[in-house]
């Protein structure tokens, strides 16, 4: 495991949206606490998986890391150098060590470009390719994730799903990143597909050093991609650690609901009742006083709901649960 | 033994493909727009006119300056296609030789602008706060702003010529494209695939120009092709304050005000210029649908 | 919202400044005088010299421009040289004309266009949409004098169903209107087709027509809010527009409205009228694209002004 | 015709029409659901499966797409003979869809609670009031919190698993007949995905309800399907209970795609399977069977000659020379 | 209740809104002026063409032996619109507040030959000297100097009589609101919407008699075929040719109409300038040819359908002084070339003919007189101009060729000759012409006092003007055309042709 050089790290990152009510002059004003005082450290060649509930703030992290959206507070260092820090063109040159899956395929493409001028765009951008040697790199990524070439011409309306997010991860590569968000890149792929692209995000890692924050919900994947997973809830990170550790011996009592909860492949066994989360949802705009999972939590305790817990390191596998302090 | 079977299959695959495909933007919109009966009836039409404004001399049957008293508001006949003014000047004559001004006057100012409004609409809209609010007031300004007293003051500073109205009308006809295109771009540029641009570090300048503008294109069509006959009737305005095309110069804008009076009593003086207008007109928005639907990619199939 | 609508009035008090100070500089830097134009052909060297005297509009500009702020800060516009009224008086009887002129006006361009729009989007390239192209068009390609003369004679003096030219009445608003919103339907209603033709393909239309929705009602609700931007903002454009630029209607028609009154004031070097109007285009131009600022995000609310 | 059969698709062909040629998205594919029941449509990415979905509810945007073969029997009726307005009274009410794409198939300029309640005020022609109860139930239901906040949100102001939430409330509003489900889950974790599946299971079980599951995620299949229905570049490849594809897949095809699953116990350094090679191009099919350039055990036949779907056991269907030991009738 | 009389009113339409019915304030706009106010002496229109001046509000007057000194006997009983009665104070408070430099009257020339005027005008005296009243029926005026058109002046529409005490009252509103506007005349202000339509009621106490019109409507039409429909409709009842010439064949040729033609000389004429300070008018040879270039006949028939004559000189028929035995100028276009080759220019020059904009029907002639020109090789360009620099550049003196005319305020050749060829007036209407025998002769003939001597003093400086200087291209008297409705009688077109008429006697049927 690569344990060195820290590539990218945040510190105490948050993001609250200002959401107004309906009507032009409503003052009707909330904060929906989207990231809410995240600290994560990802080091140089690694994979970080990110798992959550959705709605808890996963892509909106993802944003902040590549300032695609300003915080409200907080700092991410990039090679030890707040990105908030940068002047437009820093930032700019950045963006060729840092990229984005996007996990919304369709909308992340714009729909009047086609394929190969989408793809391209990154080369041209960061003056890697022009012309003829830029269409045949296109032309190779494009095969490398699973498309054709006589998807070249084609826009993005005329794909499908899978075929999109496959645009998106194509575009991601173009420029030999140090770090790519994945923001639920394989989540709209078949299986094939997913092997396909898992083997091949694999591959460059391997190849380049490359660093990844792997956003995902499907903890088979996570956990056969992740070095280090951590647990979002509600806009805070509830449990971190090396992946193994975290699926052999969950300790949040979140965690543990999310990996009973993932389907099996075998249809036999659906009868077996898997264990469905109880109780109200919480909502990020007043999240829960104490602990966010207090709500739902079988093992909720008295101090769950006065007191919120802190996340505790027990030999690199932290944890923020009342259960587990000492 | 399979890897080697998959390779083979991409090299002919590329080669052969690539060929096909590598068509470029665009011989694929002129693939599309070709297809398209209407447009392709307007940009004919166009190109007529273009060629009647170039050739003028050798088409018209009469000189058009050529006055004679005596023969003033003959009715169309053989001799007279389109009939003669108060003059006894041959109307049809004066109709092609005025293409060449109308055409410039509706294309040229209606072009110089939208470039200026797109430019400044994009710019507004994209980064918004203080320089989109300069840019709008001002906007707000020229939009207040009385066009004739514009005109008039261009006029007097840098005199009187058919070159200057192109430099009055763009001066006033900025501002409604700038609003247009900036609200546009309020709402594109808040969709994802600016944030994707963004992501890859693309400049803001080409967000702007391939991301954003493209976006903007049909709104700026349709003001592109109404632009145009508003451009040949404020030149008749215009003329009104001296600045449009100087008689005896034929131009579709001042014998279209200048045939008011006649419109009962000597139609084909009044209408003959109007019709001219008329056929401009719509080629453009044939052509400008046309351009529309063949730089929709929707449309294509 | 309501911050940014005051700060919008805020801004616009320099705004309104500026135009002035241009206005008064601009009519200075053109030749000619009010006074040798309300002498014309009668002129006399000795009168001229003494009435202008009288006018002090011998003296400096910025003079005349401070003594002209000074009076606007007591709300008062001054007096017509040429008509020698009181401009406040004039323009506010001239303004309600010109209002009911350009709202019905609207009324009919925006009647016409916005439903000719969709029906051409919808029944793209079929024998209606190219109706509705014609029409429209012929309305831009048509002078305005014209299509008010045919207008007027027609329903005017052949059938006798409405008056020629005058404005005391509901009956003299009709032809008016529809010869001035004529002429404005079809940028409307262009700009109403190629934007629904954009949105018409769109994964929500998908999804309202999968919902079991009507195509009218998918039309109406769902493709129009979306497709609406570009034709309000030029909608904004255009009610800023009809109100000074009604002139040749308001001529041709005889309706005393602030547009005659401007280009008389520009024509008659009038200082004191055509500031007061200017002032009056200038608060409708800025007042029409507020509206239209607050309705992009009303329309689209990704769009926001905070 | 099986009379509990809610849908029968037949020979089903829905070809686009593009620069680059006839595209066949959907080329003869036949399956059919029974009341109360789900099947379960897998394959590749852009085999058409939304393509199938979307024919089914006549909404292939057209031009370019058309369906050009087939025909669909919803409750025994041919739907081809429909007029528009009778379409727009099934659509929603009795055979609702929730879409792939959850950002750009919800209406930006509209809050979420508004689309869904219109769904409730045009089909069950309920007023504002209840229309507001009921979608406030069903963001509930779809586990969306502060249901009651939510309401007033528009699309861009939810995170990708709240829309799609928001998606499965409005096709579950009327209580449909059908509910063709294009990806449903594949944008939410695996709790609210848990919570989900478990709502529509009860749900279908409630109101008979019966579900096209469009979904790639094998582990959703073997969770709620009663049949599946594998597709391969247009056409369906094999079609059988859920039991036999899951414990005896026989085409080649689904039995790379079962391979390909990354499985909890799978080696972190180990490489998963996946079928080489791609999809071919729909416009240039490759001649036989359409698989075989991909296959493992193809033969000389598959190479000339395009199988037909025949049993290859009891009620499994597969479509494959290995199992069809006659030669088509056609060739 | 018995059945209530129809009123009987006309309606008549304008080109554009006088704004102010304060005659000091203004040169053009008469048609109020000249109904709702009275002059001390009228010049009335006996026929076509014809005037006569005749006792208004003065019932006589006696002049001195020298010429200087003015006694002016006011008719007794004549009462204002708000009663008050007309005294001789009336008559100074009107004539003082003209040359009082704060109301900034614009034609104060036709008083400033009072004695005092020139010291009340520089704001240095508070008073007209020359101003004195006698009686409250007697006023007197002294004049500074003999000054023959002097009676005439004052029949001019600005010699209007105001009501001290009504004007005072008014301040800024008198001639702006209907009720603040006080005369003597058959009709009164009654409703004024600006730019749209001014109202004129009978004044029932008139001390000629109450006018056979209940009232007047002027509505302002601005565009001029919108005029003639509403004429041929029936909404207005007379249409003033001068508007749309292009309809006059229309009119005369339609059965219905061709009877309902009213027209009178107008007395006035139509001409061009010769900016004699541009080259080359500075030769009298190429002035020369370019009288005769034009060939006025042909303008005439074709452009405004013949109705009226070709003229020869400078006064137009129906004035006092009219000359009509002048040779005429040929249109002779070989004379005109010999003539330019004589002056150096065998191939023609380059210059500008200066017009105002928005003004189609100068701009016809201008076209026409272009292709005329071009005809003997002289390049003419059309140079418009708004209104306001038109009129600046002219008074400046350097206004290029340029068309106009000129129709008699006043019943007296001075009002024509002195207007265009006195010193200080042929350099503001940029004629630059300076020929010091015409131009003391001018001065001279105003204070002549003997009718024919001055008659042929004017005749000799005519003659020199026009064909021995060449300063002045005449082109014609167009006659002034109406069309009327069959219901009004007895209208007569103004002697001088103008548009704003009295209408005191005029008359409706139903
Ligand atoms: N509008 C269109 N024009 C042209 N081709 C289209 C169009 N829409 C879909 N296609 C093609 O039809 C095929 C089937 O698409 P479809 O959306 O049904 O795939 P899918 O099975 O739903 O895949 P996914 O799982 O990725 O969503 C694809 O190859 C796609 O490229
Ligand atoms: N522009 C915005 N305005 C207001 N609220 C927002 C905005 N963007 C996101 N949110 C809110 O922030 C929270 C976190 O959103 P985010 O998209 O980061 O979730 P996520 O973890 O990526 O979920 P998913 O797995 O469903 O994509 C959500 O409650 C969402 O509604
Ligand atoms: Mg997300
Ligand atoms: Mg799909
Ligand atoms: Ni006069």
């Amino acid at each position: 495991m690569n344990s060195n050089e820290v590539l990218v790290e945040t510190v105490d990152l948050k993001k609250h949206f200002i959401v107004g009510g309906e009507g032009l002059f409503s003052k009707k004003k909330k904060a929906v606490h989207a990231v809410d005082g995240i600290n994560l450290k990802v080091a140089k060649g690694e994979t970080l998986g990110l798992v959550g509930e959705s709605g808890c703030g996963k892509s909106t992290l993802g944003r902040l890391i590549l300032r695609l959206l300003e915080p409200t507070s907080g700092k991410v260092l990039f090679k030890g150098q707040n990105i908030y820090d940068m002047n437009g063109e820093e930032l700019r040159k950045l963006r060729k060590k840092m990229q984005i899956i996007f996990q919304d395929p369709y909308a992340s493409l714009n729909p009047r470009m086609p394929v190969s001028e989408i793809i391209g765009e990154p080369l041209e951008t960061h003056e890697v390719a022009f012309g003829k040697e830029k269409e045949k790199m296109v032309y190779e990524l494009m095969r490398e994730v699973g498309l054709r070439s006589y998807h070249m011409k084609r826009y993005p309306h005329q794909f499908s799903g899978g075929q999109r997010q496959r645009i998106g991860i194509a575009r991601a590569l173009a420029l030999n990143p140090e770090l790519i968000i994945c923001d639920e890149p394989v989540s709209a792929l078949d299986v094939s597909i997913q092997a396909q692209v898992l083997n091949l995000l694999k591959d460059l890692q391997q190849q380049f050093q490359l660093t990844y924050i792997f956003i995902s919900h499907d903890l088979r994947i996570v956990k056969y991609v992740s070095d280090k997973v951590y647990v979002m809830f509600l806009g805070k990170i509830v449990e971190a650690g090396n992946a193994k550790d975290i699926y052999d011996e969950p300790l949040h009592p979140y965690t543990r609901f999310l990996i009973s909860a993932v389907p099996k492949v075998n249809p036999r066994l659906r009868e077996s009742k898997r264990v469905i989360l109880q109780g109200d949802v919480p909502s990020p705009v007043n999240p829960p006083a104490g602990c966010r999972f207090h709500t739902r939590c079988p093992n909720a305790m008295k101090q769950c709901s006065i007191e919120e817990p802190e996340l505790k390191d027990f030999n690199g596998h932290m944890v923020a649960c009342h259960l587990y302090s000492r | 033994m399979m890897e080697n079977k998959k390779d083979d299959f991409v090299k002919e695959e590329y080669d052969e493909e690539m060929e096909i495909y590598g068509t470029t933007f665009i011989k694929e919109v002129w693939y599309r727009f070709r297809k398209n009966r209407m447009a392709m009836i307007g940009a004919a039409t166009v190109i007529i006119m273009v060629f009647v404004a170039i050739f003028a001399k050798w088409i018209s049957p009469y000189d058009p300056y050529a006055v004679d008293l005596l023969k003033q508001f003959q009715p169309p006949s053989s001799q007279h296609i389109l009939g003669t003014d108060i003059y006894g000047r041959d109307m049809l004559s004066r109709i092609i030789y005025g293409t060449r001004i109308s055409l410039i006057i509706g294309l040229i100012p209606t072009l110089i602008s939208m470039t200026i409004g797109s430019v400044l609409g994009i710019v507004s809209g994209y980064y918004g706060g203080k320089i989109d609010t300069v840019i709008m007031r001002i906007a707000d300004m020229v939009m207040a702003f009385p066009s004739l007293l514009l005109a008039m003051v261009v006029m007097y500073t840098l005199g009187a010529s058919i070159y200057n109205i192109f430099i009055a009308l763009s001066i006033v006809g900025w501002a409604g494209t700038a609003r247009v295109v900036r609200a546009q771009t309020l709402s594109i540029k808040e969709k994802e695939f600016i944030e994707a641009a963004k992501a890859i570090g693309v400049k803001n300048s080409v967000i702007m120009i391939r991301h954003i503008f493209p976006n903007c294109m049909a709104p700026l069509l349709v003001l592109l092709t109404m632009g145009i006959p508003e451009a040949i009737m404020s030149e008749a305005s215009l003329s009104f304050l001296g600045v449009g095309a100087q008689p005896p110069t034929p131009s579709w804008g001042l014998m279209i005000s200048n045939g008011k009076e006649y419109l009962f009593s000597a139609p084909w003086v009044a209408i003959s210029p109007g019709f001219a207008i008329l056929i401009v007109v719509l080629a453009f928005n044939f052509l400008g649908d046309g351009l529309r639907d063949a730089l929709d990619p929707y449309m294509k199939q | 919202m309501g911050k940014y609508i005051f700060k919008r009035i805020l801004i616009s008090i320099p705004i309104i400044i500026g135009i002035t100070i241009i206005t008064f500089y601009l009519l200075n830097v053109v030749p000619g005088d009010p006074v040798v134009l309300m002498m014309k052909e009668h002129i006399s060297p000795d009168v001229l010299e003494r009435v202008k005297n009288e006018m002090h509009l011998n003296d400096p500009v910025y003079i005349r421009y401070f003594k002209f702020m000074g009076d606007l800060l007591h709300g008062n516009l001054g007096r017509s040289y040429k008509l020698n009224r009181n401009v406040t008086d004039l323009l506010l009887e001239a303004f309600p004309n010109t209002v009911v002129l350009s709202i019905a006006a609207i009324i009919i361009a925006w009647g016409i266009g916005i439903p000719a729009g969709i029906i051409s989007a919808i029944k793209q390239y079929s024998f209606i949409d190219n109706f509705f192209m014609g029409f429209t068009l012929l309305g831009v390609s048509m002078p305005i004098f014209w299509s008010a003369l045919i207008m007027q004679y027609i329903f005017g003096l052949k059938l006798n169903l409405l008056p020629i030219s005058g404005f005391s009445g509901p009956q003299y608003v009709i032809l008016p209107a529809i010869v001035l919103g004529w002429s404005s339907a079809a940028s409307i209603a262009r700009l109403t087709r190629s934007s629904l033709l954009e949105v018409i393909r769109t994964d929500y239309i998908r999804t309202a027509r999968a919902k079991g929705l009507k195509e009218r009602q998918v039309v109406f609700y769902h493709a129009l809010k979306n497709a609406m931007l570009p034709v309000v903002t030029v909608m904004a454009i255009q009610v800023a527009g009809l109100l000074s630029g009604a002139v040749i209607t308001e001529s041709v028609f005889g309706i005393p409205g602030i547009g005659r009154v401007c280009v008389n004031a520009i024509q008659n070097r009038d200082m004191p009228l055509l500031q007061g109007s200017v002032i009056f285009t200038v608060g409708l131009v800025i007042i029409g694209n507020l509206v239209a600022d607050i309705a992009y995000s009303y329309l689209d609310p990704r769009i926001r002004y905070d | 015709m099986d009379n509990d059969e809610i849908l029968k698709v037949q020979g089903l062909k829905t070809y686009f029409y593009s620069d680059e040629g006839v595209i066949p998205a959907v080329d003869d594919v036949s399956f059919s659901i029974k009341k109360g029941k789900t099947l379960g449509l897998v394959g590749e990415s852009g085999c058409g499966k939304s393509v199938s979905a979307l024919s089914i509810l006549k909404l292939i945007p057209s031009p370019p797409g058309k369906i050009v073969g087939g025909q669909i029997f919803f409750e025994g009726i041919d739907l081809s003979k429909k007029t528009y307005d009778e379409m727009c009274e099934i659509r929603g009410n009795e055979i609702s869809m929730i879409f792939q794409e959850p950002m750009t198939s919800l209406n930006p300029v509209y809050t979420v609670g508004s689309q869904v309640m219109e769904v409730l005020k045009i089909h069950k022609h309920a007023d504002q009031q209840e229309a507001l109860k009921r979608t406030v139930e069903l963001f509930n239901l779809v586990g969306i919190p502060d249901p009651e906040e939510r309401l007033s949100s528009y699309p861009h102001q939810l995170s990708g698993g709240l829309r799609q939430r928001v998606m499965i409330a409005m096709a579950l509003a009327c209580n449909p007949k059908l509910l063709i489900a294009d990806e449903p889950t594949t944008a939410l974790d695996v709790t609210i995905q848990a919570q989900i599946l478990e709502l529509m299971k009860n749900i279908q079980k409630q109101n008979n309800m019966s579900i096209l599951m469009i979904t790639h995620d094998l582990g959703v299949i073997s969770e709620v399907s009663d049949e599946v229905c594998v597709m391969y570049a247009g056409t369906v490849v094999e079609y059988s209970d859920v039991y036999s594809i899951f414990e005896e897949p026989l085409h080649p095809y689904t039995i790379g795609l079962y391979n390909s699953i990354p499985k909890f116990e799978q080696e972190k350094n180990q490489k998963l399977f996946n079928i080489p090679g791609v999809v071919p191009n729909l416009t240039k099919l490759p001649k036989g069977c359409r698989f075989w350039p991909r296959c493992v055990d193809a033969m000389d036949i598959c190479k000339k000659k395009d199988p037909l779907i025949g049993e290859a056991k009891q009620g499994h269907m597969v479509k494959c020379w290995k199992y069809c030991k006659e030669v088509s009738s056609d060739e | 209740p018995p059945a209530q009389q129809k009123e009987k009113v006309i309606t008549i339409a304008k080109t554009s809104d006088p704004g102010t019915a304060d005659v000091q304030l203004t040169t053009e706009e008469y048609f109020i002026p000249l109904n709702i106010y009275d002059r001390l002496v009228e010049a009335v229109t006996i026929e076509p063409g014809k005037s006569e001046l005749q006792p208004g509000l003065a019932e006589k007057w006696d002049v001195s032996e020298d010429g200087l000194v003015y006694t002016f006997h006011l008719r007794k009983g004549v009462k204002f619109h708000n009663g008050e009665e007309l005294k001789a104070d009336d008559v100074l408070y009107t004539f003082d507040r003209m040359l009082d430099p704060k109301t900034k009257a614009l034609n104060t020339d036709f008083l400033n030959m009072i004695d005092g005027a020139q010291e009340r005008m520089d704001g240095t005296a508070d008073s007209t000297r020359g101003l004195k009243v006698i009686d409250d029926y007697t006023i007197q005026i002294t004049l500074a100097q003999p000054f023959a058109p002097f009676i005439a002046c004052l029949s001019t529409p600005a010699g209007s009589i105001y009501n001290r005490k009504a004007t005072e009252a008014a301040g800024q509103d008198f001639g702006v609101k209907a009720e603040a506007t006080v005369g003597t005349g058959p009709f009164v202000l009654s409703s004024w919407s600006y730019n749209d339509q001014i109202v004129l009621a009978a004044n029932p106490n008139y001390f000629k008699g109450k006018p056979d019109l209940d009232k007047i409507v002027a509505k302002i039409v601005p565009d001029a075929e919108t005029q003639r429909m509403m004429f041929e409709k029936g909404e207005i009842d007379v249409f003033d040719c001068d508007n749309a010439r292009s309809q006059i064949p229309y009119f005369k040729n339609s059965e219905k109409w061709k009877n309902q033609i009213v027209s009178g000389p107008r007395v006035g004429v139509y001409y061009y300038n010769i900016n004699q300070a541009i080259e080359p008018f500075d030769d009298v040879k190429v002035r020369k040819a370019m009288q005769r270039a034009i060939n006025k006949q042909l303008l005439l028939d074709t452009l405004y359908n013949g109705t009226g004559t070709v003229a020869k000189g400078i006064l137009p028929p129906g004035l006092i002084g009219y000359n009509p035995n002048l040779p005429g100028i040929p249109y002779d276009i070989e004379a005109a070339k010999s003539l330019l080759t004589e002056a150096g220019y065998p191939n023609g020059f380059q210059m500008q003919i200066s017009q105002t904009v928005d003004s189609p029907n100068t701009l016809k002639l201008n076209e026409a007189v272009q292709a005329m020109l071009n005809d003997i090789s002289v390049k003419a360009e059309i140079v418009q101009m708004d209104e306001a620099a038109w009129f600046g550049t002219r008074r400046e003196g350097k206004l290029p060729m340029y068309t106009s005319d000129w129709s008699a305020d006043f019943n007296d050749p001075d009002n024509f000759m002195y207007t265009f060829f006195s010193k200080q007036n042929s350099k503001v209407r940029s004629f630059n012409y300076n020929n010091e025998y015409v131009q003391e002769g001018l001065e001279k003939a105003r204070a002549m006092t003997d009718q024919n001597e001055r008659i042929a003093l004017y005749n000799e400086l005519e003659k020199i003007i026009v064909y021995d200087d060449a300063a002045w291209i005449p082109l014609f008297h167009l006659d002034h055309l109406f069309v009327v409705q069959p219901r009004v009688k007895n209208f007569k077109v103004s002697w001088n042709g103008w548009s704003d008429m009295p209408y005191y006697e005029v008359k409706v049927e139903e």
